[in-house]
């Protein structure tokens, strides 16, 4: 018990202090995680929902790729792009590779499939009288496809935030592509795999802390959002 | 005049062996119809045909002088210009006036004329003062009545109701068949499904009856008219074995 | 400017690095990014270009990475040695072993628990030599291979009550962490030496040379030098020199 | 592109061949991952339903931990976890630490929050008259429950399944409380970690494709199931 | 004889001021009873709170002797005798003769009995041979019938219908009306809500009729009787504050 306390006494003092270091690292962490299910949401909720609706030959087979892209280990999605982005790679003239931009594609690669399946069973689950009903008052199948959107905005939700969940706390596709430099592509997950990797467990457990009480403070926010 | 709609040999499965088989069917202009027949008759199916929700496995539709075949834009003007209530009518979760908007701001009517058409629809189904009321919070009736009005507002040139006088209290019941009667006169084509048989003759309405799919032939006596010839050359562009879940015809 | 350094966890765990690089990013108004990496994925990095130095230690893999012309211009930099670690109440009875691969056969023999590096790293290439020179294949429910970092490792055979071969450095920075001791140290050692090397601008132009050559020098400066040997983890130096 | 299909064809080469190593690192991947995804549905699932149900004071608090919780980095939970399961921890005793069932307990844990919050969602979204219609038949509110288990199964599964992506695909958890001895807690992703670690990519990434050919047959397998 | 329900002083609130407020209720073992009044008027709410489904906030519900205060197993075991048919009924997804099924197998009814049970219920709404249908694959109409034919399955002490004679076609509604008036002679109990205002005096129904929430006094003359002294003593175990979605009363 003695460890779960120097850590939570660690996390506290974290909190408190707000450390420069610590702060750009929740920094990084926020701003790669935000943009990449920002831009996993702009793929996935479409995806989502037009697998939701339409039907087409080969949709089972989608459905089922679906469900395994949702397995895509971390450091897999972090190989693969590191394939492309390094060097050698066919997109290594980009020099994307170690910076903070090729940590959100590797992200919004890691969310994309998430968000897309789990909207998919928000709109499987949802009234079939939304989308017929919108079209008898006049409205296209965009139009449609929105209002659709909007009366399932709970499970859109939860649709995002598992995403995001996903996103901030993976540490394969920061670690491989961004490198963990300090102050530039360190996230907290990458800065706790390190304190853990230095052997110190409750300086990473402390960082941990760190991650979910924000994690926490932004679920907090959404939640009054949402019942505004 | 052009008849409004004009089918000819519409074929239509569902589940279970129905089908949905109307060799022709003229609806005219400004006229009030009745559409009776036993359940599973295939009237809630027909009504959604009508409204361009299914399309067929084969035969033509007409929409006037337009034969509807589909792409997405142009299903969606001709839409526009019919609507439906369901025989469940859903309502979006939101407020009552909000639901009534929703097809008022897709036809670009706003401000002012968009709230006079709101509570307009409301008071001509005797529900004055619901704009604020949750329409998640309204009774079965109340239901019913705000999709009629919902509909109404939008002032199309078909409309087709699927059960409106169902779980209508006896005050709105007299309210809607007036305006059955009324509407038609100022140029608005009506089809109404009904189980009520005393209905159809009490409003004045012309009979189309219906029976395990079919037209009842000799009570709809459909005159021979144009587009005939073409119908048997109509091919649907894509492949007639659609599953029932994408009913939606995008 | 950012200038690429991949290196193992080992010196970047340690903190000497922290010490190392601010005078260097100060003269030459640059930073060093610190990609800190197993060697086998270092050299990897450096083999694709990603990477403009490489500070690593395994001899025989940097030779080939320089002879198969991925690398130019090998610095030897520092070294520390290698010991056998486990727990104090030593159930092998090899605590005062004069040779580790001594220890190592006994260690065999009396099938106690033994954690391998297994990935490949400079640390597991010398173990692998070992085992070789006393002629013992390692199996059994005994010998655990692991494919983790030193660090872990330590953490793993402190766990399981086992013995280890580590570096001398790293084992330094987790002394305060873990119960573990040195039961065997050679003298003179089983060198672990550390190797800086340029990544070889003809097959990757966009290197940046001239800041990588800066960087080698420094390394090797009289100045780096005296913070190297004068680097201190619980008032125990870590890495040595040759002078 | 030369670096994508050596992988390839190292991946075919591995499946081709079924070398006794890779074989037993799937084995344990699968039985650890099952095992947890098991647990986490019969912990997850009903927690998920009763939360959807349930009104009671505290209930959005309990939301958002939960939203939290599907955040929980899996280092985190590697963290806290050894902490337990150390010699020095208070369950140290069990000597459970660097044992399949040790990363069993953490999958568990990684899983329960995804597939309850994935649950909630689609029982929030299920027709309100499914538990009313049951219990007017004379059902009680446990066999209620069930019958809405039933009708909303298709969600169920998807929560399932998405669980069961997380923990197959984790490497945090398996690898700081498994320890990635080989042939005994050595699984995929951690495979996968020190191909990747030793510099060996390509080989990394063929392991990853060899995982993602196993999930997939799983995947289609349960399609099948689904759909017959 | 007892009264299979006795109601005194329930109150029960709903969204927007909505309060079903009842002073007291009396309903005979053996009596057909209509429920009529506006749409709004709180019918549904009545039947759903006879069903037990939703807690009152205040007041006694006696279901012949026993006092309903509600541990869920008593719920449960009261629960089982009376059974509802909601207004939009909910068929699950599956066959229809599953659907009937379900209830029968919570009473512990098997094998033959249970097959010739659904296949009774079903020719008694008119639906003989609909056991293998899909129950999504069902007009309206059809799916009331099925409702009702579920309920009518479980021989229930006590049948609540919401609407039962919406929806339907004209023979259906024949059928389903010889049912009203001939299953209270055996001795059940049936309360249904209905707009058409002719028919409970056709099937010689009592009328309960309800406006604003409330019973109209005139319509509907309760003698007075037992427990109305208890009423004022009980209280409520859970306090009143009931958000809507927590409808049931688990
Ligand atoms: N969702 C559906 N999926 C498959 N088949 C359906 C579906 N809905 C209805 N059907 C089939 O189509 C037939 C006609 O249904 P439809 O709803 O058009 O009848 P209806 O005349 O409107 O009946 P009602 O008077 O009961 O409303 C039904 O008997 C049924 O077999
Ligand atoms: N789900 C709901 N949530 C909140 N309030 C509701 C809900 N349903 C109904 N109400 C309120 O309760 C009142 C009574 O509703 P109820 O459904 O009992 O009426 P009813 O007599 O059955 O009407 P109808 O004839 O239209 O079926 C409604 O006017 C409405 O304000
Ligand atoms: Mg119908
Ligand atoms: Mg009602």
């Amino acid at each position: 018990m003695d460890y779960l306390l120097t850590s939570l006494s660690a996390a506290i003092g974290l909190i408190t202090q707000l450390n420069q270091e610590v702060l750009s690292t929740v920094g990084i962490s926020l701003y790669t995680s935000l943009t990449a299910i920002l831009l996993a949401s702009v793929l996935g909720v479409p995806a989502g929902i037009a697998l939701g609706l339409k039907q087409f030959t080969g949709r089972r087979l989608v459905l089922t790729l679906l469900n395994t892209l949702m397995s895509l280990p971390s450091v897999v999605i972090g190989l693969l792009l590191f394939g492309m982005l390094s060097r050698q790679g066919p997109l290594g003239g980009w020099e994307l590779l170690y910076t903070p931009l090729a940590m959100i594609i590797g992200q919004t690669v890691l969310a994309t499939p998430i968000v897309a399946n789990y909207t998919l069973s928000v709109i499987n689950g949802a009234d079939n009288r939304i989308m017929s009903t919108a079209m008898t008052l006049g409205a296209g199948s965009l139009q449609s496809g929105w209002q659709l959107l909007k009366e399932t905005r709970f499970g859109i939700m939860a649709a995002v935030i598992a995403g995001f969940g996903r996103v901030i706390g993976e540490v394969g596709v920061a670690m491989m592509l961004g490198g963990n430099i300090r102050g530039f592509t360190r996230t907290m997950t990458t800065a706790i795999a390190l304190e853990t990797s230095k052997g110190e467990f409750a300086f990473g457990l402390a960082l941990g802390i760190v991650l979910m009480t924000i994690v926490l403070l932004i679920n907090l926010f959404l939640n009054l959002l949402q019942h505004r | 005049m052009k008849p409004v709609f004009s089918l000819q040999n519409i074929q239509l499965g569902r589940g279970n062996n129905f089908n949905l088989w109307i060799e022709r069917l003229e609806v005219r202009d400004g006229v009030l119809y009745s559409l009776t027949g036993p359940n599973g008759a295939g009237k809630s199916t027909l009504l959604w045909l009508l409204a361009m929700l299914r399309r067929p496995e084969s035969g033509a539709i007409y929409f006037g002088d337009t034969l509807v075949h589909g792409t997405r834009s142009e299903l969606k003007k001709l839409r526009q210009q019919i609507t439906l209530v369901e025989q469940a009518p859903y309502l979006f979760d939101d407020t009552v006036a909000r639901n009534i908007a929703f097809g008022l701001r897709l036809r670009g009517i706003q401000g002012e004329e968009r709230n006079n058409r709101i509570s307009q629809a409301l008071e001509d189904v005797g529900l004055g003062g619901f704009e604020k009321r949750k329409a998640r919070e309204l009774s079965g009736g109340e239901v019913r009545r705000v999709a009629l009005a919902r509909a109404l507002a939008l002032r199309p040139k078909v409309l087709l109701l699927d059960e409106p006088t169902a779980n209508i209290d006896e005050a709105s019941l007299q309210i809607v068949e007036a305006l059955l009667t009324s509407l038609p006169q100022q140029g608005m084509t009506i089809i109404f499904s009904t189980h009520d048989l005393d209905q159809p003759e009490r409003l004045g309405a012309e009979v189309i009856r219906m029976r395990d799919g079919k037209l009842e032939a000799a009570t709809y006596p459909a005159s021979p008219r144009q587009h005939v010839a073409t119908a048997e050359k109509i091919t649907w562009p894509r492949p007639l074995k659609i599953s029932e879940s994408s009913y939606l015809w995008l | 400017e950012h200038l690429r350094l991949a290196t193992t966890t080992s010196t970047e765990n340690s903190g000497l690095l922290d010490v190392l690089l601010p005078p260097f990013e100060e003269a030459n108004n640059c930073r060093v990014d610190v990609l800190s990496v197993g060697t086998g994925k270092a050299l990897k990095l450096g083999e694709s270009g990603d990477v403009d130095v490489v500070l690593v230690h395994a001899r025989s893999k940097e030779e080939k990475f320089v002879a198969d012309g991925y690398g130019v211009d090998r610095r030897n930099i520092m070294y520390n040695d290698f010991v056998i670690l486990g727990p104090i109440a030593d159930p092998a009875g090899i605590a005062g072993s004069k040779k580790i691969a001594a220890a190592l056969s006994r260690i065999a023999e009396k099938q106690e628990i033994f954690i391998s590096r297994g990935d490949n790293s400079g640390t597991h290439i010398r173990e692998m030599q070992l085992w070789q020179d006393i002629g013992v294949i390692p199996v059994g429910d005994w010998y655990l291979e692991v494919g983790r970092g030193m660090g872990e490792v330590i953490t793993m055979a402190n766990e399981r009550g086992g013995y280890t071969l580590s570096d001398r450095g790293t084992y330094l920075a987790y002394q305060a962490k873990t119960d573990l001791v040195v039961v065997v140290e050679e003298i003179p050692g089983q060198f672990n030496s550390y190797g800086a090397i340029r990544v070889n601008p003809d097959r990757h132009p966009h290197l940046k040379v001239e800041l990588a050559k800066r960087f080698l020098d420094y390394l090797v400066s009289s100045s780096a030098r005296k913070l190297t040997t004068g680097f201190r983890v619980n008032g125990q130096q870590l890495f040595y020199i040759d002078e």
